[in-house]
């Protein structure tokens, strides 16, 4: 049994997720619901998600071409909800993110030819072709890495956030983490810590309801991740994870209560993963776990079809103007593909740099 | 003599433990549509309360392993080696140190099996070989099968063994073939390796290798190749580093007067580093040239091939060291 | 600020505990409130009450004579939460516990000879000495024993929750930690895990309302540890620790759950420590993290005066029983320091004991 | 020169580096209140922001540490070997890792400060010497100061290095009393002690012996000791064990050809297994008798201190080995 069985009806709209907002006091004002964002902030989400869209199709591409190896996570489906969330934040904000990894760059504004080119294990990646797929990170914008590990980058956001508190600065942290790793004590012990330190971070659970195989439903004690927060004494927001606006909507709020000083919040974007859990995983039969129907239910419910519904339909843009921003970054990701094929592997003098800040002999 | 692939040896081992006693259970993440592999078929036959799949939370169920070994099951954990260091205060702090501190009134036969998958662009947060760590804290049994047979008859031995183990299964030899004995052709009727016996592998009389895990087939070929140029190469596997049967190992280099350590792990203070600090204490006078280490280079794994394959040990530098013995 | 300065009142009474219960389903019918507890148990309960407020008296004597050394946390003023718990409990069921470790195993059942024995690191201590004061264990009735290392037993006693759950039997666990502990991420997943598999466990929060020097107001972010059970879908029950029979009361509602297979609960029992953090760990000046005035209102409400007070005003016991009581364990720690003294220290060969259940040579 | 103790000199140190750069700060338990002594003081010249009272989550925290340090602060967290394990995953995965995983994109000057308390009762959970395993894996750099003077200095070098530290404090030496240097008496105005330089503490010709931690002490007066016989010992103080000076220690092998390395840690893949071993490879020929290993027994640490003394090493455990390398 999953949670969407009632006929891929999401539990969420945008008008709960204010109306819980409210509820909770984290906006103010319950009438003034629609926040404005405006024209260039709506296309900058939509062309990121297209970005991711393109990025990943385009991986699942190369890699079945057997262009590079290695595990890669395909973020197909869940756009909305690292764009969403990005588009609340400042180049001077910070993101922790998890193996599911291309998505997270990119919605903070990362380079696609860096992020392809470390996917290919190359010299001109993000970490020159150190860390691969699950490992891009741009310190340049705030992108302080992904974590192979599962839940083990959350600590390190609180450690960002903290550093604000310290320094009374105004950035924010943000870290992204799964469902099946909501289970990790880390997340517990950040939970707590960034709620009795009262810390500028915002805790983004993305739930694509299932780890590998095993739905979360039977893996996480309670309904919705979101209902922990009340253990932390924080607020709890359970978001439509394919309406890029309402994460945007929900996450600014909960940067606006951060920067403001009044402690964390918990965003769960109840969300799906079209594609298999890794490539590669080629066993991992997909009849054994989930059911044709849920996963055409929830294709339903598309994230890009959705915000392109949204600004067309209010007349932000037009179908050609979006479907333009679709074919720019499908072109931008052929070129990063050409970047990443084009550029060298490391040669074998760099397997001893970057090991420390101030080096030490090899032993 | 059946031909049977690394992996299948694991299920069979698996499957055999659980149908000979039915206090031995598993459980891990995904492993009852079997993930990593092993665990095929368990699900069927065992069914959901013996064949468990857990939440992420490696430390909680690492310690429910413990618990529940404690009060009369055998429960055997599916995990990967980078997720241990999630679940460590278990390991150590409750499965290593609990029968002692108890003064023996704790047994905790709980095996968990912790797969090193490197060598193949996993990058350094999939790649750990940490063995070396965990013998430095007494009170957990390492395993280091190096082949189907031994994984098949060291993992029936860890279950059925009182104390804690934990096996380390090289990522790199799953897809191995290699011949398993029928239990019909064994005297004894089963597989059972036991702990503590090193397996001279190749004999030999000019220099030994002592190989850990896959790095024993590398040392196989080095051995075969340079047998062509007349050097007679002894290789010995270990097979356990805890209990490490010493005087195999010590035999051979009274013999050989050369000794050569090929590890995957990290150099220092790997388990390279424990052998040779052995027999430059109590084979020293049996040595004539210089002990050579040949293990991975004090760097993570980097995720790209092109640096990955410089950094473990491999027929080359096992070679390169042999040859510095003998010309020392 | 700590939660008593409301005047020393506690926020609970054993009628809130029941309504509690009955509000979250534990108790079947509300108004069947008063449980029957025959007078062997109560008088029971008095006598390990009394055992373990002597042993802890007499421990502080004999540390402070220096006849032993090594850290030592005494229980005392906490006595009516392990022994309310341990008298819903069996021989065949199981408990852990902590570094205030001489409280459950006595609580339990436990031998207070060998108890002391271990204490003064003697061959005929339940370690054999080699355990000490934090590591006290009675396998033989189900004492699986106490953890030096915060929140690091709960995983256990999930494990043998675990046991019974998969044979099918009926024995139950129990898993005692501090309010300073539940902020360990073992014990969100040891509460996941058993909320998603139904354990029969009790996880048992001795919240004595400090860690150390740290309040708990400072380092949880919830009012009560009892309000994090909601996060894992189980009863959680805030009970008066001072009360000895409304820990028994709640703590058996919860063990017949479990044993009917309904799962976990959580249960507080709010209490209070009335000496230092440690014996030895003379840095920790009282004044510095709790008033005089604080304590002073808790030891008002001791729990032998509470549990000897009902027994008295009900006619289950006289004054007179109830001290020939006290008089008896006092007698018995006494045998039991002597019988410690008397014991020799392990000869040099028990190093090496104990190690393995198979054992191996040394290295 | 002022007589300084082991404690205070870990106090001086924070007081001072927290005074020179405003981005360090030092969180832990109980810390405000210096239960462990340390950071007595502290809160009232630096307040709250600077000095953090934690929640009972190692993990939680030291992992918010490094998260602190990746945007621009210094923390030191204060903290015990033996909680280390509970924190684990962020120090492996997180602390040791980032950096070369993001291709030198993070930097962390983290520095741990883990007290060892062992010797005197505090049973198999609270008297871990772990160092070694941090030493297998790369990425963090490994203190072992063993007077109050090279705690001071290398603390301070810790806060000032741009890569994470973990120093293992001895507890055994936490009341010792040594000379710490005024700053006005040294030529560059502070004592600072650089990583990476083994200090040699007595000079000798007969036999060397390598100290870690406490050990160096009593490898002093096993020196001092023998002097009287005739023996000369030559004391050498790694200071740091990553990075370790090894050139220091093949020297002086090569005058005396004669090692004993004496290390409190467990001895299987102990840093003396690893001292032992580069010895073995790197000063072979300058050995002329076997290497000793004097490391603590393979057993967890028991309560009681009739077995316990029996585990560490000793003056008399290390003065045997010394005579046993002049005997051979
Ligand atoms: C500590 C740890 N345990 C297990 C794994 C193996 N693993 C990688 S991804 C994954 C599933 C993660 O599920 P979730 O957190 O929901 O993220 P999703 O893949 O659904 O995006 C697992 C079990 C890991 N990487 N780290
Ligand atoms: C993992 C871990 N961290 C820190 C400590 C040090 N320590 C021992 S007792 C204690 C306070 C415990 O508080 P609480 O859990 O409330 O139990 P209480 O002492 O109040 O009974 C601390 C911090 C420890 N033993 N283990
Ligand atoms: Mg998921
Ligand atoms: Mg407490």
């Amino acid at each position: 049994m999953t949670r969407t069985d009632a006929g891929g009806e999401l539990c969420v709209t945008k008008a709960t997720v204010l109306l819980l907002a409210a509820r909770i006091g984290l906006l103010q004002k319950p009438e003034g619901l629609t926040v404005d964002i405006d024209r260039d902030l709506l296309l900058l989400m939509l062309r990121r998600m297209w970005m991711i869209r393109n990025f990943e199709l385009k991986v699942m591409e190369v890699h079945a071409a057997g262009e590079f190896t290695g595990a890669a996570h395909p973020y197909i489906g869940e756009e909305a909800v690292a764009v969403g969330a990005c588009a609340a934040l400042e180049d001077t904000d910070y993101i922790t993110g998890n193996h599911r990894s291309h998505g997270h760059p990119i919605a903070k504004g990362g380079r696609v030819d860096k992020a392809m080119a470390e996917l290919y294990g190359r010299i001109d990646g993000y970490c020159k072709g150190k860390g691969g797929s699950m490992h891009l990170a741009d310190y340049s914008i705030g992108i302080l890495g992904e974590s192979g590990i599962l839940g083990s980058s959350v600590p390190v956001a609180v450690g960002a956030a903290l550093a604000a508190h310290i320094k009374g600065e105004k950035f924010v942290s943000l870290a992204f983490f799964g469902d099946g790793a909501s289970n990790q004590g880390a997340l517990h012990e950040s939970m707590n810590l960034a709620s009795v330190w009262k810390l500028p971070i915002i805790f983004l659970c993305e739930n694509n309801q299932y780890a590998v195989t095993t739905s979360y439903a039977e893996t996480v004690a309670v309904e919705h991740v979101s209902d922990r927060a009340s253990a932390y004494n924080m607020p709890g927001l359970l978001i439509d994870g394919q309406d890029a606006i309402a994460m945007y909507e929900a996450t600014s709020a909960a940067v606006a209560r951060a920067r403001a000083g009044e402690g964390p919040t918990l965003i769960e974007g109840l969300t799906y993963r079209y594609e298999e859990h890794s490539l590669g995983l080629g066993r991992v039969r997909r009849g054994e776990y989930r059911s044709q129907e849920e996963i055409d239910s929830w294709r339903k419910r598309d994230p890009l079809e959705i915000l392109e519904g949204s600004i067309i339909s209010q007349g932000v843009a037009t179908r050609e103007e979006c479907d333009a921003i679709n074919a720019e970054t499908l072109d931008e990701v052929e070129r990063a593909t050409d970047f990443a094929r084009n550029s060298p592997f490391p040669e074998p003098e760099e397997l001893f740099e970057d090991m420390w800040a101030n080096p030490i002999p090899q032993p | 003599m059946a031909q049977t692939v690394f992996i299948e040896a694991i299920n069979q081992a698996i499957t055999e433990e659980m149908r000979r006693d039915e206090n031995v259970f598993i459980m891990g993440e995904d492993i009852r549509r079997a993930v990593y592999g092993a665990t095929a078929d368990l699900l069927g036959e065992f069914g959901e309360k013996r064949v468990l799949d857990t939440p992420l939370s490696e430390n909680g169920f690492f310690g429910a392993a413990i618990g529940a070994s404690l009060v009369g099951m055998r429960p055997i954990v599916e995990t990967l080696t980078s997720f241990m260091w999630v679940g460590m205060d278990q390991l150590i702090s409750q499965a290593a140190k609990m029968r002692y501190m108890f003064g023996g009134q704790a047994t905790l036969p709980v095996v968990y099996r912790a797969t090193m998958f490197y060598g193949a662009g996993s990058a350094a947060h999939h790649s750990d070989r940490s063995y070396p760590m965990f013998m430095n804290m007494p009170g957990i049994k390492i395993v280091v099968p190096s082949n189907p047979a031994d994984m098949k008859g060291l993992l029936k031995s860890a279950v059925r063994d009182d104390d804690p183990t934990i096996i380390f299964e090289d990522g790199t030899l799953f897809g191995m073939r290699g011949e398993v004995p029928d239990d019909a052709e064994l005297p004894q009727g089963e597989l059972v390796v036991p702990f503590g016996e090193a397996k001279i592998v190749r004999e030999g009389t000019d220099v030994t290798i002592v190989g850990i895990a896959g790095a024993v087939n590398h040392a196989i070929v080095v051995a075969d190749q340079l047998a062509a140029d007349g050097i007679s190469v002894e290789v010995i596997d270990p097979r356990t580093l805890v209990p490490f049967d010493k005087q195999t190992v010590l035999d051979s280099v009274e013999k050989t007067g050369r000794l050569v350590i090929a590890d995957p792990a990290h150099k220092v203070c790997s388990a390279a580093s424990e052998i040779a600090s052995i027999v430059a204490e109590e084979g020293f006078w049996s040595l004539q040239a210089p002990i050579q280490k040949v293990a991975s280079e004090q760097v993570h794994i980097p995720y790209t091939p092109s640096l990955e394959k410089l950094v473990y040990p491999d027929v080359a530098k096992i070679t390169a060291a042999v040859k510095r013995t003998l010309e020392s």
